[in-house]
């Protein structure tokens, strides 16, 4: 095997461009008993916020045509305990490791951001784009002020490379990217869930207790890959393409339109080969194109 | 990619399936059915196992068609393929005891394989067995070659044929308000009780958190640390 | 037949409130070979500009996971061809007219309307929300400044009822939906489709000559469900529901999320019974609940 | 719906399947078909007519596996049901006069209709046939028992087998530069040509403008207008 897919992301030497998406892969044991999960390039484990949460109460995903809304509402065990379990969980797949760190509240991230300076993370991902809970994330990450605002708090006090996860559903995201840009990001990956609504029609009622909830999977591929085209376009810092990466020619469309590594999270859960099929297909696809490294195709588009 | 033996409606809307090329899992375990591999539904659907035969590397499903993933599941044909993965969950508990076991519809599935294996593993205890359908039984004579007692019951209460005065673990898989009903009764008799719970689920491992279920002992993932729950943790 | 179908649209009664969506459709006649177009509740024509199109160059549809990509871009024999041929065909349908107009310009507009004042149509829907064409109505669509200015001068001109189709791509889709009916728009439709991209991996190319194109069908649907959702609460006037409706379940969805109308356009590409199997679910579900009026479930959940 | 009769794989991914349940169309003309009723793909996929026959209600295509689609219509077996829309688009011209066919590839899938209606209604006129591969050449028997000249050619020009100056129609289909080149060659010779397009389509009825190409008299829609097209109105 050679290292035709090996990609530097913010410092960091992944084996190849593949990282499974937050919030899709637990924090990397749970796959375990059905793939190799070692051969990822990088973890980014589920969502984390400062004290933990259990997330929403009802349903929680709902399948749509060639999509799923979920309504997770980020339940996770909180900082403290990720860095004194999972870290250690994650760090043994030998995968490189991103924590994934959500917030209610500034102090939210700036403390959790702090917490997360006791383990040798090799990447903090900031989610300012959860919809899925009430004053969730994504209301940092609508406009490019409170963007650039959390940005800033976060970057002056993590020691980490910080890669800042933008929503979809932002007013004006090539905005919000530039501004995340300015205030120190050192890469961007987009997109989180599209906000989506669905109705249960026979009970007469809106599925999710929460009202709206979260849209990823190939359903969204087209649009999510206009955004990252775009944002690529307008800013200099690495970007992580995501939102509906299934196959192979996926995933080269998001690395023509500019992305330096991509995210899969939806497609494993109907097919856990996903990533590793990917891998494969990027492998056979830099042989058969007779390309030194996958990078040679970024952008291309 | 397994390949379909077997799939045969048994009763309306029910199928029978017995899959080739899988084996090996246990009673109480499901697997993840995909009926196809286009991205039209997206998701694989859990369906327990009914019975297995590492054997011939067969194992077989009972399922009921209600949407659109079961309604592709039941077009298949011998000699089909399907993606299947799995086998996942906890499973049932080996019981060195007398056993009462009540299914209701579609639930008396991950029973089946769980009353052969009761059998095999502890022949000299007793084993119990109620079934409940709304409306048509369907595989009761199965269930009933391994039963030392048996009733099924079409269109009441599946309860009312219980004996909760025995000196048994019972064990149940139905509709909801089922096995409410027979965690109160359960409890009201003081009796240890294993439920099997359903959720809808992703990805089936343990990993997105979609299909938990609050507990005595906070969220708990119906895929991983379930499908098989002790009652009480449950049912408060 | 009873007539529990029948639904009041801006002053026109619709037989009942399935309409097909534009550019989906032609004008009406294409379709009548294959299904009696005369049961549906109305027909919004092909998009039409003052002075007609040719339409983009390249690939113009592509397909995606439960959607299609469309680039069309226009192709239109323009307004007075309309006036002098279309119309007449549309009329014969035996359905409520709605005439589509898009523009390039404030005068397309306007001149635009004009014309179509010669003609009893019994809608004109005002398309601010095309993302084919360069300088295509979606500009107009952006911002609740630029719509309400387009609306405004429309609304002087035009003597049909005024109806006002938004873009899923504005900034703030909510704030252009008010901005809409303060400037005097008698309803609005949304969705148009959502921008969104594609590329030609073997070619290594963008594979649409024009960038981007519009991603449409069952794929979107529960963004566009959730944004209708969101304009019926924020609005008062009439809003007509559509984006990747399928089936009698989808429509009921977008009925139930307050729309008073639907239309379909892609469902039909691939089942040309889309729409009539859509009216027969809506009677059967009136029969079956008791609904003396489909409107009954309007805005319940 | 229709339902598959026979779907063979006659040479490397190339299939001959038959359909019951409809017929009626004429040659030159083309269905939509969708191998199964999932949104994904969402969108039917564009088949000519390979043969129809109107007694036994039969109708039966040549189509080659280069997609999802065409993957999944290899997928189907006897008894299967599939839907089917159409026919579509105009067809070909009954001419009265000796026609020259020239087919390439999965292009001969329309001419083999067309070849046995011009059989049928003119027999005493000439017909020839010059078909071209680039590997592996199939369905070929059958297009010679019609032809009065016939050519196969693998792996070269198939326009070099062809003689342009006879008193002939010529009409075309295979991939694009394939009938560019007959045009030219045509042009030189003074020869009436018909060709039969392909592009990329959505409605098949002529609604959505997907599938329009460029023509001497404006934009023309390939589905409705064509697919069947005067030479010199396609190639300039
Ligand atoms: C651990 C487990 C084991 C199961 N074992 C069996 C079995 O052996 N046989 C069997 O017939 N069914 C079983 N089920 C239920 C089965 O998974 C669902 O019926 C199936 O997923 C429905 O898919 P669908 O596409 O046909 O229906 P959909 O169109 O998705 O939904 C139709 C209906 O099914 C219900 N439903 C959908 N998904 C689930 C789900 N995951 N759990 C419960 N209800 C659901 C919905 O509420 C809806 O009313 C099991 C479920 C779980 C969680
Ligand atoms: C009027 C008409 C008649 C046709 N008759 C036949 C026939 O008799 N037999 C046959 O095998 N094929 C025929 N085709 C081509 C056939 O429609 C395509 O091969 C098919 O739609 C591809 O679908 P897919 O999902 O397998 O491939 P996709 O995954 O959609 O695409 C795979 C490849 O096929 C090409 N393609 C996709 N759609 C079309 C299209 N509509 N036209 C041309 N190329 C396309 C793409 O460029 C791509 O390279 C015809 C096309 C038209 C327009
Ligand atoms: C069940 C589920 C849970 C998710 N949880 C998180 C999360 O905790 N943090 C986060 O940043 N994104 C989360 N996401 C978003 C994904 O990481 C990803 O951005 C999105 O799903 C689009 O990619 P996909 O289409 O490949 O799934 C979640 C997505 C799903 C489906
Ligand atoms: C091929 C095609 C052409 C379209 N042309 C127009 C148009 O001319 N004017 C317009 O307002 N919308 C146009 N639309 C958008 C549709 O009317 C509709 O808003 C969109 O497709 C979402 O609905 P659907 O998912 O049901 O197709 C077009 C859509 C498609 C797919
Ligand atoms: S289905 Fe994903 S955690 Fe259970
Ligand atoms: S495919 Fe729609 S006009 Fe030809």
């Amino acid at each position: 095997m050679s290292n035709c897919l090996e990609t530097n992301l913010l410092g960091v030497t992944l084996k190849n461009p593949v990282i499974a998406a937050s919030g899709t892969f637990g924090f990397g044991a749970e796959y375990a008993p059905l793939m190799d999960v070692s051969r990822l390039g990088g973890i980014s484990g589920k969502g984390l916020t400062l004290n933990g949460s259990q997330g929403n109460t009802g349903i929680r995903v709902w399948e749509t045509p060639a999509g799923i809304l979920n309504s997770i509402g980020l339940e996770n065990p909180g900082v403290r305990h990720f860095v004194e379990e999972e870290y250690a969980v994650m760090r043994q797949t030998g995968c490189a490791v991103i924590a994934n760190l959500g917030g209610h509240s500034e102090n939210d991230y700036v403390e959790g951001a702090q917490l997360l300076n006791q383990v040798d993370l090799d990447i903090l991902e900031l989610n300012i784009s959860c919809p899925n809970v009430k004053e969730g994330g994504m209301a940092f990450g609508m406009t490019p002020e409170t963007a650039a605002h959390i940005v800033r708090l976060v970057k002056e006090v993590t020691r980490h490379p910080l890669l800042v996860k933008l929503s979809p559903n932002a007013f004006d995201l090539v905005a919000v990217a530039k501004a995340c840009q300015e205030a120190g990001a050192d890469g961007l990956s987009l997109v989180n869930t599209f906000l989506g609504m669905a109705v249960d029609v026979k009970r007469r009622k809106l599925v999710f207790d929460n009202g709206y909830a979260g849209l990823s999977g190939p359903a969204i591929r087209p649009i999510a890959l206009r955004m990252v085209h775009q944002v690529c376009k307008a800013v200099t810092i690495p970007v992580v393409g995501l939102g509906g990466i299934a196959t192979t020619e996926d995933a080269l469309s998001f690395l023509m339109a500019g992305a330096t590594a991509i995210q899969v999270g939806t497609a494993t859960f109907g097919d856990p080969s996903a990533m590793l099929r990917i891998i494969d297909g990027l492998e056979q696809y830099c042989a058969e194109q007779n390309l030194a490294n996958i990078s040679e195709i970024r952008g291309i588009v | 990619m397994a390949v379909v033996m077997r799939n045969q409606e048994i009763s309306p809307d029910i199928f029978h399936l017995v899959v080739g090329g899988i084996s090996g899992g246990k009673c109480g375990q499901f697997y993840m059915l995909k009926p196809n591999d286009t991205l039209d539904p997206l998701l694989g659907r859990p369906i327990s196992i009914l019975d297995c035969d590492d054997e011939h590397n067969t194992t077989s499903f009972l399922y009921q068609v209600v949407g659109k993933g079961t309604d592709l599941l039941s077009r298949l044909r011998t000699g089909d393929y399907l993606a299947v993965t799995g086998p996942f969950g906890n499973g049932f508990p080996a019981l060195d005891a007398d056993v009462t076991l009540i299914g209701g519809g579609i639930g008396i599935a991950p029973l089946y394989y769980y009353a052969r294996e009761q059998k095999r593993l502890f022949p000299n205890r007793k084993l119990n067995i109620h079934l409940g359908f709304r409306e048509e039984s369907y595989f009761t004579e199965e269930f009933q070659e391994l039963a030392d007692e048996f009733s099924v019951n079409i269109g009441g209460f599946v309860t009312d044929d219980v004996n909760f005065d025995r000196q048994a673990i019972y064990v149940t898989c139905g509709p909801g308000p089922m096995m409410q009903a027979v965690a109160k009764l359960c409890r009201e008799h003081g009796k240890e009780l294993y439920v099997s719970m359903e959720a809808r689920m992703a990805c089936g491992v343990g990993a997105c958190l979609a299909c938990t279920c609050k507990t005595a002992k906070g969220n708990k993932r119906v895929c991983k640390d379930g499908p098989v729950f002790k009652g009480e943790e449950i049912y408060e």
